[in-house]
């Protein structure tokens, strides 16, 4: 391994990871994460959503892969990565559409391990990671990817000079912690609550619990799982994130759009202006935290 | 101390069992060579980690008495010992000694209740509240069901809306032992869906509640510790057939779908080295596969299938190239899955098992073949193993055991759906069945 | 000789069996205090003859290994011993020891296969080449094709028209098993007119043929040999009384349909005068009889008959005041029968047995009650058991045995039927199921 | 016991049974005993049937009382026991119907033990046999009666002054034969084949087997199922019989009248026709006999 890993009671605000944009993402303020499921509905107004996002002030960009069994997801990404599926969406099409986008945010790939594993006659996660890196991709998250079995993709990810993610959740303590932080790079994702994303509207203590957990360790840390609205982000990132990463309810706008038959224009307008409000809020929390006594 | 210099003397001989490897192939680590692990949600790992601890505590361990209730309730509710029956016309047609094992005799017809009547006690000795499950064809969830309502534990139930749909009865029984029954709306609506769907609730409930996956998948210690509950068919077939035949089987025949009968077993006789063991799969109509249809029409997944990880195991699976899981396909719904244990295919890589695949009008010919010479009728899954026996036997040895999974009440409507569709010799006349029952 | 009188010297101790009585009643002449006999037509005077011999000499002194042979395939096949099992949440329920005997576990999913499989293989010591049987729900009927399958006879059954086209699922079983269905459109198409037409068939075929008559009826020697051989569950029974709980039942419960599976619950225990015994028929909708319609809307014959002469044996009948047979009426086909066994009768005026009526309504209660609670789907038959137990365990002792004489799988149409037609407080929601599954 | 019944040895044609009109329907000459269904298919025209039987030239008539489980019946006798229950035939009702009766011929009743045995409160053949006797009944058949279980009806019967006929298989031999033939009374009634009741037009090995093994008992042999012609009748009285009883022949005339709508008359008509041909065939048969140099 030759990336630097979080390490607690490293130097703060020391890079953390492969991707300088990443880090860089969140060096400056709170991040603002958004995601959305690639192909969904199409690959073209799939594209012009990406693009929204990235007007509407995102910081990193979470682009979602869809693989056929997303065991990890809530049921409206879960429709989004079906919808992305049955519109012809695969890794090839995925790395095209990442190299074709016209955005400044840098792009995290979201996908399962047996896309990653499978991507070449090679088995092994390092082709995969070789194109991503050769498409611009400069994360990747790996939901059903335990530490444990991390080793080969970290590998090849610090090879290619990718980050990898690692999320944790409420319940992650102790030693597995330790196991995943000190694999993890570019920044954590803490799961705000127990359960698989979907969009609601409070914040749960679990998320506070996990923040103080995680103080320790060096890498910045951004908080999703059912984030919604400016003033939830706001909260959220007042309570100590870095930054807030945000799917559900971006992704239920582009459901709503093929619900009602939407323009590609009025979806991504929409995008752009919660992505506004989110990133507005993420903001106002941080003020609100500079301002705070005992803030760190 | 000098007593226990007497007793160290003496132990050689009688205190050190004889080293069963791979019985304990797993126990530890959940790796088998490649394949195995714990691919899963980070929200999951409390939950596989403090199963993994109970699994160690109450299986492995016997603690609190754990394994000796399991098999108590097992003869008492479930009516093991089930035999070991000489199949006297099919010997005779073969012109070797055919065993059967008849799982189809224990409660609900089929081996299915060794792993759920297990694990729903274990979820009780830990405390947990609520038992949760998927289901495919619905053997599964009525075993889950049973043992529940047996152990007094609420149950929900996931199950694909269109297999509700293709199994009604399965789902009346369920309902009848007290169980939800969850439809699953999500993708196609069939079993990997269920699984994932059931994956999720137990991501939001992990403190109170007990996932009771159907077969020896999943993570670890899924695939052992259902193993270790189904080793009881290989346990009681070993000792039945050294007791009836004064030796070992040369052959063990089973069918695999996730593959928990097969692993239960072949799980006591993987160190006898002389024993072939066949695993039989749903060679489903070809082996072909349509990529572009994302469809693999058999679910021949040791046979065919590559190296991937599915519900968090890396194990064989029907993929495509880009590593999407393919719909798989068979005549039997309990052997429509597009992956398989992770130990199977290990022990395939091995040479220690032999995969082999049936096609559906093979197995179909085996549900008549056993009906009519036997008087028993097979579950459509467990007739596969009867089409092996049937285009293979000429390369088994002198005394093959074959495992009966489970019995055929449940596949009639489908039996005759796919009777009607071919011409078969040993078929009865089926003019009267046209259209169902 | 001195040897032989130190050897008498101990004999009293050990050698002299407890005699059983009640289990030698009719074995020699066929009677009954007034029931039993043979009234039948000449013609098959010859056939009961040589089946009485052939009864003596196979099942009373197991000539040629006999029943040895029947043990051992009851116990291969059949999957005998049948667990002895404590409902913990009846027992609960009920404030006494509730056990169960899963007579739903053997081959078949009820009793009925210990008589097909004892008969089938008499007909084989006797040297027939064909076997007939009647059915009605097509329980007997499948046990026969199964049994005559795995002893490779020809089997015919024969069956009324409008029971065959009420329990198709069970045709389609027999089939499957190699047996000819014939319909018989004679009369009004059900049980009784399938007897009468199988002794009219035997009739003319009684020197190639076995008659196997499905429960404790007909002429002697059957309800002797039925009962003997359904005996094995009361004899597990009794034993496994002994061993798991140290005595005897207080009292054993059996539904009674014919009788077959509530004399082989009783048989052992007859002898054993502080065990109450308790025979439970269909009440069905009412205890009332249309005598105009000569229509019993019940199939109590014990409980509400008269004695009568029916299929061969004088017993307790369902008649009207002419002497006609009536028309019986249960929710579970299987009880649904005009007469009875002659020991039976005997029995209950002799006031050894117990005879009680449970309605429709509490049978589908005890069917929605035992699969709920205790995760076993009763036969509707069975369920009137636990009717039974519902409204009567006040007046029981402290520990019950209940014969779960079989499966409900079967009975998953006519359940969802019925109760669909009543407000059932342990029914699941019924709502997707109205209309049949 | 009070009647004489048949014994072997006894002296030929000493009188071997209760009523002096069966004995004297079988002294002279062969006898023609035809059978019908009483009610079939109602009362009235049931009656106009039986009377063509007389007319016909019948010796005895057997008259079936419907019973709902006549297991020793064929198809064809079932059917119009059937036909006569559906349309109200009772035991009370067949008494009328006897006592109505206009014809020469003595009448048997042919019914089932049940019927019997119940037809009173006071459970027993008695009230039964009494009833019969006041009916002008001079003779009873009860197929499912063994002779096992046959002697408190014998009794009733002696009592009454009825016979009491039993059938014999081919099957019947030795110590059944002797208790059979022990307790017959009127005429026995030679079954000619295994199985039940049913027209057929060839004459079986075994009625001449059962002939033979008959000769030596005392009481008048009378062959039935399965004699459908006038040839038929001849040859199995030329073979040895006293008497024929024809049933399901004569049934299905009647099945025939319901299916095709006939009118009584015609129905009656054809019953009285093939009654002549049956009685005529009869007397050939015993002629040739008589003529035949080993006849006994
Ligand atoms: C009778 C029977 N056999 C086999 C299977 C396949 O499952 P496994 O391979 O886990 O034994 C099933 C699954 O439902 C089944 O019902
Ligand atoms: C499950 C079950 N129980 C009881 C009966 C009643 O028969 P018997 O009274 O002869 O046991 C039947 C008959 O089909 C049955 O299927």
């Amino acid at each position: 391994m030759t990336g630097e890993h979080a390490k607690p009671d490293a130097d703060a605000g020391a890079e953390t990871g492969n991707s300088a944009a990443i880090a860089a993402a969140f060096a400056d303020g709170p991040a603002y994460v958004p995601y959305l499921a690639v192909g969904d509905p199409d690959y073209e107004a799939s594209k012009a959503y990406v693009e929204a996002l990235d007007r509407g002030g995102a910081d990193v960009i979470e682009l979602g892969l869809p693989f056929s069994e997303p065991i990890a997801e809530g049921p409206t990404i879960q429709g989004a990565l079906v919808r992305a599926l049955d519109a012809g969406m695969t890794p090839d099409r995925f790395f095209e559409f990442a190299e074709g986008l016209d955005v400044d945010a840098p792009l995290v790939c979201m996908t399962y391990y047996n896309l990653i594993y499978q991507y070449d006659e090679e088995t092994g996660p390092r082709p995969f990671v070789e194109r991503a890196a050769a498409a611009g991709i400069e994360g990747l998250v790996v939901p059903d990817l335990p530490a444990e079995e991390a080793d080969p993709l970290r590998e090849a990810c610090d090879e290619f000079g990718l980050d990898l993610v690692f999320i944790v959740a409420p319940t992650t303590v102790g030693e597995r912690l330790d196991r995943i932080m000190s694999r993890v790079s570019g920044y954590v994702y803490v799961q705000a609550r127990l359960g698989t994303t979907g969009a609601r509207d409070d914040v749960s203590d679990q998320t506070t619990e996990s923040l103080d957990r995680l103080a320790d360790y060096d890498v910045p840390k951004a908080v999703g799982f059912g984030i919604s609205s400016g003033e939830h982000a706001e909260r959220i990132v007042a309570g100590g994130a870095d930054g807030i990463i945000v799917g559900s309810a971006l992704v239920d706008i582009v459901a709503d759009g093929v619900e009602n038959d939407l323009s590609t224009e009025a979806v991504a307008e929409r995008l752009e202006s919660l992505s506004r409000e989110l990133k507005e809020g993420a903001e106002r929390g941080h003020a609100a935290r500079a301002e705070a006594p005992d803030a760190s | 101390m000098s007593e226990s210099d007497t007793r160290t003397a003496e132990e050689p001989d009688t205190a050190v069992p004889s080293r069963r490897p791979g019985r304990e192939r797993g126990r530890d680590d959940g790796k088998f060579g490649r394949y195995g692990g714990q691919y899963v949600p980070e929200a999951l790992m409390p939950a596989i980690e403090e199963l993994t601890d109970a699994y160690e505590r109450y299986v492995l361990n016997n603690e609190d008495g754990f394994m000796d209730e399991f098999r108590e309730r097992l003869a008492d509710f479930g009516g093991r010992p089930i035999p070991l029956q000489r199949a006297d016309r099919l010997s005779e047609r073969y012109d070797r000694e055919i065993y059967l094992k008849r799982e189809d005799l224990l409660h609900g017809g089929a081996h299915k209740l060794n792993n759920a009547l297990g694990q729903v006690l274990l979820a009780k000795y830990m405390g947990k509240e609520r038992i949760i499950a998927e289901t495919g064809a619905g053997q599964h969830g009525t075993a889950t069901a049973m043992a529940a309502a047996h152990l007094d534990m609420p149950c929900e139930i996931y199950m694909g809306e269109r297999d509700i749909n293709r199994q009604r009865p399965n789902v009346f029984r369920m309902k009848l032992n007290g169980s939800e029954v969850n439809p699953v709306t999500a993708g196609r609506g069939t079993l990997k869906e269920a699984i994932s769907e059931t994956m999720r609730d137990w991501a939001t409930t992990v403190e109170t509640t007990h996932y009771v996956i159907g077969s020896v998948v999943g993570p670890h210690p899924f695939p052992v510790m259902v193993r270790d509950f189904q080793a009881v068919i290989s346990e009681e077939a070993r000792e039945q057939s050294i007791e009836k035949t004064g030796g070992l089987p040369t052959d063990v025949v089973a069918c695999a779908g996730g593959g928990s009968n097969t692993m239960g077993s072949f799980a006591a006789f993987v160190d006898d080295e002389d024993v072939a063991l066949h695993a039989v799969e749903a060679g489903g109509s070809t082996l072909e596969v349509d990529e572009e249809a994302g469809v693999a029409p058999n679910s021949a997944s040791l046979y065919t299938g590559a190296e991937g990880v599915l519900h968090g195991a890396r194990t064989k699976l029907l993929q495509d190239s880009d590593g999407q899981i393919m719909e798989s396909h068979s005549i039997s719904s309990g052997l429509d899955y597009a992956g398989v244990g992770p130990e199977l295919a290990y022990l395939v890589d091995e040479g220690r098992v032999n995969p082999v695949a049936v096609d559906d009008d093979a197995a179909l010919e085996g549900f008549h073949r056993l009906s009519r010479t036997e008087g028993i009728i097979p579950a459509l899954e467990t007739a596969h193993a009867f089409g092996f026996l049937e285009e293979h036997h000429e390369e088994l040895g002198e005394r093959v055991v074959v495992n009966v999974s489970g019995r055929g009440d449940k596949d009639l409507d489908a039996a005759i759906e796919e009777t009607d569709k071919r011409d078969i010799d040993e078929a009865p006349d089926m003019s009267m069945f046209t259209g169902g029952i």
